[in-house]
């Protein structure tokens, strides 16, 4: 592709020609433009964009994106899209899936996505509810509060999201929100261009099923810590003592909940390869000829595997 | 006059101990020799401990294709292998064991079953010899029958070695496995020499070891030379000179080996026996050379489970990468879900499906076909995908480059069946030629140049057949949805009833297609001559013992056709005119008999007889000659083979 | 003359506007004049905005059983409805719309599918109307053939509302929904009482609502008795009496209510549609009174997915809690693997399955049948499980206690299958007897005082059926262990081979025991004459439309029988002799019409004709008639039965 | 059950009259004879016992204790033992995994199970590798280590079990050595006293596979944290500034790994109520009826449901 400098796809050629079935008002309409946004403004095509949904309300955006769109099952937008991306790295990934199918059904892969690091930008619609099965309580609800979609209050505890990415391993952490467009696009901007996988949480206000942490609600609650001069950065050679400051700055930041709730980039750690860079350490063919581009066959049509060494290693006579 | 060039041997021991180094050994150097090999392993879901054993089955003439349960020559360490096999070894042949073991009180040996123990006690009373609860009665019992005793004192063999080579004893003791084998050459009168050469292959990397246990191959030859007479010993062996190169592989090796002949590029796997092997060879070869000399080859990736597994390869098969699992029942059950989204989206995948017993967890390391059914209807809905099974190594060779082929002219998942027999069966075979079965990628779409960007219908209804290309992501100039909602031409969500039920058909309709499109020779396999007395049917691993057991009827004068469906869905209808010449038998080692009731379903047909096994044992081709002579001659509708102490 | 007492009404309009409510509202008041109603609802995975609607059917002299895709009077609050369904009204039947809607190109509808869109204009072309693309063609169409038309201001009549009850106009809006349904019962003539009695009830707890839609509904009668003519309008609908009360339930309340009943203590579910209701609701009553008065209840668990719910419950089965799970299709693809332990333990569960559109994500709100194998076969290995579906909502709530007795008497898993069809289907219904069923717990292992410890054979081998008792955890003096491996009569894994065997043919005899246990009567249900002229087998929620289609095609002399598969595993080969009137039909909501493999597979038996739907959509008995007619008639092998516009 | 001062049961009471097939010189003995004594000390009796085992090496455990044993699926020990649990709240529950089990397939469970705080002792065997399956890396191995069974490298990153279990909720978190016995019976029956869900991780050489962390290394590494003053508990009356300060204590010490690696009881929250005493804040009865031991039908077998309340709710005339 021919290095441009203004982009060539603006965000009307990001927005599919199909109506959107949100409620009115739901927090998603922001994290969906916020993505039209953040990718005209890093100019990508649609054609080397995927966008890999899950199952619930947030797991529709994908349609909205015009762009490759995968919608996974519930749960499983993660390895879809890590299967994406290592075969072909070539393709801009990311995930959008919500509380319930990230730290719920999908909490296996949530968990050990972090172990791996692979080039994805993993966006989480934090509602606290599951949307689409209506209103039952998800993951990130905390215990004791009763929405009104629920019959009792709830009787689970709650996951801290950015928590339990911290604890996985993702290096890139940060969390937005679904009315504050600006720094979202900006955060997921800044999720993209990260080498590794980034975890951004978007606090999103469901107005049908949540009505305890609404839009009004929010208001005037949230504040940017980059703003506040937090800086997120793991620098390269880093000591134990930066790292444990950091780490525990971060802790600070993550359980901050109430009045006053902290948005922006929470960590930033570019000292861990990524999984294509470990893969491609082990086999350096991989940077050559990924999965999804090897040539597996010549030009009748038949194998290339030269099988001599593998009779050399099997030989029996 | 002794039986020359044909055995089956049995080596047997705790896990870990080494039984299978002992039997690669022997496998390799009988195969220098120009013999034929079949290797069958037994063992527990144990790392260290537990009993397993290990059957060579030899033949100079002719490639052997299953296992015998009669045993020729026994190699034990221990007392637990005697205790279990003693009473397999025929009239004639030998029992090699430790002078250790031979008077070891059953209850003694710790991990031997109660319900063992108490048949062992109860053959032993009946044969009416004076011990009844030790291995003594056996060998007692062994004499009495004509087997041939061979007690050795490994402990003075070990200290002989030692002493001489100057060696601590602990690492004289190390060639154990090699002394175990070289005693059984030894009685063989096989030349040492290709043992010595297989022991050089099999330890290339550590030539001290090679040395001292060449050593010991001539310490051991030596000692039968002098200590023992092998003259009532009914079998020997002696090399031969045959043609062509030969490889020894199982079946986990096989697919490897042929996903890679096949182009695979992205292999996700969660260990699980008996499934495990076969990712673990492809992570130790993801870098192969081609023909043309380029270095290229597959990514790996040990995900968190079977979910992610299936999940992570749909995602790398969406690009246009040759995408693969594999798995046993466990994690197959894990997949069903995500293998639906695959029939739905359209998306080419094989699942390689090593069975093992079941229901649950089962039995991890004992072989089953139970899976069938399962394999034919998992999934919620209608979900189209093609099963295949292969019946040999060879087979699962040249299959696993078909399936990948399936996969992609058919764009649905594809159910690779093959079995934990299998997967411990070690073959001889001819070098597998990849060029063999061209590789074919179905129908993918081409993007015009320039046509700027615009939206496709990845699910294209103008389609006769159903199918529609595949576009692949990250195509240029276009993009579309997938979903595994129902969906539109553009792979976007639907619940229109009318697109649905067009969609529904196209999918499905592929199923015909592919029925249409694979050559006959590729869904089933048919032996025997067309005016068969009977005919069998089966499919999978039981085809070696199978045909074997109907040479044998041959030679008894009756005549069998063997009929082995590969496909098993698409259903192959055409079989129902090979069908006719009955009775029609089938073998199967499940409960309940599921070829029997496809073949009602699919073609109501009706067999008249079933031999089922379902203990998580192979058949051998000795129990099926006298499940099939039961049915033939005694006309039993069903027969159930089931062995005391296998 | 006007028909008297039986109708089809239909409302439609985007979800979360009130759809639902307008239909409870109207099928409340019919019941509480005395009619028997069935209510079935349509509609999107969507929360807000997609299309909804909602059919009732009114009888006055019995209990309707299906809905009719033929509607009398058809009531819509805005253009998509009319869109949809316009087409669908009979002649001398009415439309009530809003007057807003009379033009609207289909083009601004924005959720009407493109396919609609085409349909529709080819229709309205074909007509020969001379508007084809907007809303107003299809008003002039249905002048054209006898329908009514009822344009209402709806927006003035908020404002006159608003104006006299000095209530702000958003208020007055809030109406619409009693609006909607007053206008229909004026225009019927049905006694406005019950109306305003059902408002009292539905919104019992704000009696300012109530009082605010009572008031609402003079001003629909009056504004109807002032400018609305119902001469023409071929319906009628007054106050019957009847006897006995009645309850009105749709399948997820009827199978909850029925657990209840039967006495389940655990319940673990993750949310899904359309089974999440039946747990929601079983959450709102966990705790229930005796007939003693007691309290006492379920413990209702939201778990964070499938696998864990069914795990979840099987750990409560284990201790003798009567425990169940429900969920659809994808959420039973992921309880597969435990459904093979349950098996494997033998551990009594219910997992109730509400089938949707498959495969994959499929159509989560639309209904269908396809799952029948996938409960049949699902899990690796040889896995018992009992299969039963119920046919209505009756039967769904004495099922839900049958279902609950099988898994403890026979040991394993059992699937009820129910579908959205009967989840979405309201009818009135006598009040179900929880006594008629007897609670049966099966064989419970009972210690001796004072036994000591001691380690007891939980899968004892001395059994005839296959049963064993039950000890569950916690009984004093005895400890044991169960596994999902093959085991012992102690529940230890053991990989012996004899023992496998007999564990195996143990666990399969059971399938043997509940066959020869279960009565006749549950097994499966026979209607019509026994000297028919054909038959028509089918199983589930296609009960009601067959039933109702046979009783129509007698009036025309064709004199059917109907036979109702409930038990599908193990299957009833007593049927047999029932399906000899041919020609044998067969009515399944799939594509590849699995009761028909079933019947060949289990009893030989060949189906003549297959009716088949498969767009999501439940069978009417008007489909059915047709359909019926099709195939004894004209002899069409496979008649598909596809709506345009539902 | 009767009082008794001094403990029914001994130690020979819980070792099952069975061969144990580990491998010789595994540290699963080690975490097996704590489990006795720690049983034995305890005094409860073998029938109150459940053992709920996963799939693996360690998942065997609960054969070789002489009490209820049940041997679930690969990662569904937690949700089968909280079946049970709840069911039967006098049974004393136990859970008994691998690290595979626990934080590889299971984590979903394992990250939900804290949400919910089930009265449970879940003990994770932690060998860095899949036992059963050969030596394959398991999630707690680090990034970039080569046990003899890796043909190379580990190529996924690893989590701390500890700390994961901090985020996602467990309210008593310990760590011990299969070796040192003695405080392992002391860590076992503190977490199983512990009312709500206790995580104890053992770290447990495999002489078969793991080649690096074997006995060797760990002695002379591990040490106690609570004999140096390390205290666990969250006071009932918490403020912000002590759970901000143990969760700092808490952070350092999860994270410390080498040439110390400490032991003992990390974390004490005893201030969140158990699953069980919440589902009896809902529903009174659960604690006289708990669902194992309701009485479902009267002597005649019939129903015991009134079915009257629900002809009311859904009376349609
Ligand atoms: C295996 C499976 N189980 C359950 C469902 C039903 N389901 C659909 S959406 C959803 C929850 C969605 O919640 P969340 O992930 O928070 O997304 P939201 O709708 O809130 O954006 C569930 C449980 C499903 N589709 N698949
Ligand atoms: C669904 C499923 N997948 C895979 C397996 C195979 N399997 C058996 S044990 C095991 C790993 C055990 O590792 P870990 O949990 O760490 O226990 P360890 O053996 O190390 O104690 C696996 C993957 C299985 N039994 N079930
Ligand atoms: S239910 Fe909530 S999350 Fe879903 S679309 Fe509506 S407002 Fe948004
Ligand atoms: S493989 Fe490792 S964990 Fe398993 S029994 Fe052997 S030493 Fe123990
Ligand atoms: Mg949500
Ligand atoms: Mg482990």
């Amino acid at each position: 592709m021919a290095v441009e400098t203004k982009p060539r796809w603006t965000v009307k050629d990001f927005r599919a020609p199909y109506e959107v079935d949100w409620c009115p008002g739901c927090g998603d309409f922001g994290i969906l433009n916020a993505i039209y946004q953040a990718l005209a403004q890093m100019g990508v095509s649609p054609h080397e964009t995927v966008v890999v949904g899950g199952i619930g309300c947030s797991g529709k955006a994908q349609y909205y994106v015009n762009a490759y769109g995968v919608h996974t099952l519930h749960g499983r937008p993660l390895p879809v899209a890590t299967g994406i991306k290592l075969a072909n790295p070539n393709l801009k990934v990311f995930v959008v899936s919500g509380d319930g199918d990230s730290m719920a059904i999908g909490a296996a892969h949530f968990v050990n996505g972090g172990r791996r690091n692979v080039d994805i930008t993993y966006i989480m619609f934090n509602n606290e509810v599951y949307g689409l099965t209506k209103g039952q309580a998800s993951p990130t609800l905390p215990l004791g509060l009763q929405t009104k979609s629920l019959p009792e209050p709830n009787i689970q505890g709650n996951i801290n999201a950015l928590m339990l990415a911290f604890t996985t391993g993702y290096t890139w952490i940060g969390r937005g929100y679904a009315y504050n467009i600006k720094q979202l696009v900006r955060l997921i901007r800044e999720a993209t261009e990260h080498p590794g996988l980034a975890f951004l949480e978007v606090l999103q206000p469901c107005p049908t099923y949540n009505n305890l942490h609404t839009k009004d609600w929010y208001q005037g609650r949230l504040y940017d810590i980059n703003e506040e001069g937090y800086d997120p950065v793991l620098p390269p050679d880093a000591d134990d003592a930066t790292r444990r400051d950091l780490y525990a700055r971060f802790m600070e930041k993550v359980f901050e909940w109430g009045d006053r709730i902290p948005t922006g980039v929470f960590l930033v750690n570019r000292n861990l390869p990524t999984f294509e860079e470990r893969i491609a350490e082990r086999q350096p063919h991989y940077r050559i000829h990924p999965p999804a581009l090897t040539r597996i066959r010549d030009d009748e049509g038949r194998s290339l595997l030269d099988i001599q060494p593998f009779y050399e290693e099997h030989r029996a006579r | 006059m002794k039986t020359v060039g044909e055995l089956s041997w049995r080596i047997g021991g705790p896990q870990g101990s080494g039984v299978d180094t002992a039997a690669r050994l022997f496998s390799l150097a009988a195969s220098l020799g120009g013999l034929n090999v079949l290797g069958r392993r037994e063992y527990y879901s144990n790392i260290i401990g537990r009993h397993s054993y290990y059957d060579v089955r030899l033949s100079a003439t002719r490639q052997p294709r299953s296992h015998r349960i009669r045993v020729d020559l026994l190699t034990s360490f221990e007392a637990e292998t005697l205790a279990r096999h003693a009473l397999s070894v025929v009239p004639g042949g030998g029992i090699i064991y430790n002078v250790k073991d031979e008077d070891t009180p059953f209850l003694r040996i710790t991990f031997l079953d109660e319900r063992v123990r108490q048949d062992l006690a109860r053959v032993l009373t009946e044969e009416g010899v004076e011990h009844t609860t030790s291995t003594k009665g056996l060998l007692e019992l062994a004499e009495k029958r004509g087997v041939q005793l061979y007690p050795v004192p490994y402990d003075e063999l070990f200290k002989t070695l030692s002493e001489r080579f100057d060696v601590p004893l602990g690492i004289a003791q190390r060639t154990r496995n090699t002394l175990a084998v070289a005693l059984s050459f030894a009685l063989l009168e096989f030349p040492r020499e290709f043992l010595k050469e297989a022991l050089a292959r099999v330890f290339a990397s550590k030539p001290k070891v090679v040395e001292l246990n060449q050593a010991a191959v001539d310490v051991i030859y030596d000692y039968m030379a002098s200590s023992h007479s092998n003259l009532a010993f009914d079998f020997r062996l002696e090399g031969v000179t045959q043609d062509g190169p030969r490889m020894m592989l199982n079946a986990n090796q096989a697919v490897a080996i042929g996903k890679l002949a096949g182009g695979l590029t992205f292999q996700t796997y969660y260990p699980i026996s008996p499934a495990t092997d076969e990712s673990v060879y492809l992570e130790a070869h993801t870098t192969y050379r081609t023909r043309e000399g380029d270095e290229q080859g597959v990514v790996v990736v040990q995900t968190e489970d079977e979910i992610s597994a299936i999940a992570m390869a749909s995602g790398a098969a969406l690009t246009g990468a040759r995408a693969a699992t594999a798995t046993s029942g466990p994690g197959f059950s894990l997949m069903v879900e995500q293998l639906g989204w695959t029939s739905m989206t359209e998306t080419p995948l094989v699942i390689t499906l090593y069975m093992r017993g079941g229901p649950s967890t089962g039995m991890p390391t004992r072989t089953d076909q139970g899976d069938l059914f399962f394999a034919l209807f998992a999934g919620h809905g209608e979900a189209p995908r093609i099963v295949y099974a292969s019946g040999d190594v060879e087979e699962a060779f040249y299959d696993a480059i078909r399936t990948l082929n399936y996969a992609e002219m058919f764009q649905m998942p594809v159910i690779h069946l093959v079995d934990k027999a299998l997967a411990s069966t070690t073959v001889t075979l001819p070098v597998p030629d990849p060029t063999q079965v061209p590789i074919r990628r179905g129908e993918i779409f081409v993007p015009e140049e320039d046509e700027g960007q615009r939206i496709v219908k990845r699910f294209s209804l103008d389609t006769e057949t159903g199918i529609s290309p595949r576009v692949l992501l990250g195509t240029p100039h276009v993009h579309h949805w997938m979903t595994g909602g129902e969906h539109t031409e553009e792979g976007r969500v639907t619940e229109d009833p009318v697109i649905r039920v067009r969609m529904h058909d196209k999918r499905l309709a592929k199923l015909e297609y592919a029925a249409k499109t694979i050559p006959a020779e590729e869904k089933f396999q048919v032996f025997g001559p067309e005016d068969a007395d009977f005919t069998v049917i089966s499919w999978g691993s039981t085809k070696g013992a199978i045909l074997e057991a109907l040479e044998i009827l041959e030679q008894k004068g009756l005549r069998g056709r063997f009929v082995q469906v590969k496909l098993l869905m698409p259903f192959p209808k055409e079989i129902a005119p090979l069908l006719e010449r009955r009775p029609l038998i089938l073998v199967e080692l499940t409960r309940t008999a599921q070829l029997a009731r496809l073949l009602r379903m699919e073609l109501g047909v009706e067999v008249d007889h079933r031999i089922l096994k379902y203990s998580g044992r192979p058949f051998s081709f000795e129990e099926l000659v006298d499940a099939l002579e039961a049915v033939l001659e005694r006309r039993e509708e069903e027969v159930t083979v089931l062995q005391l102490f296998e």
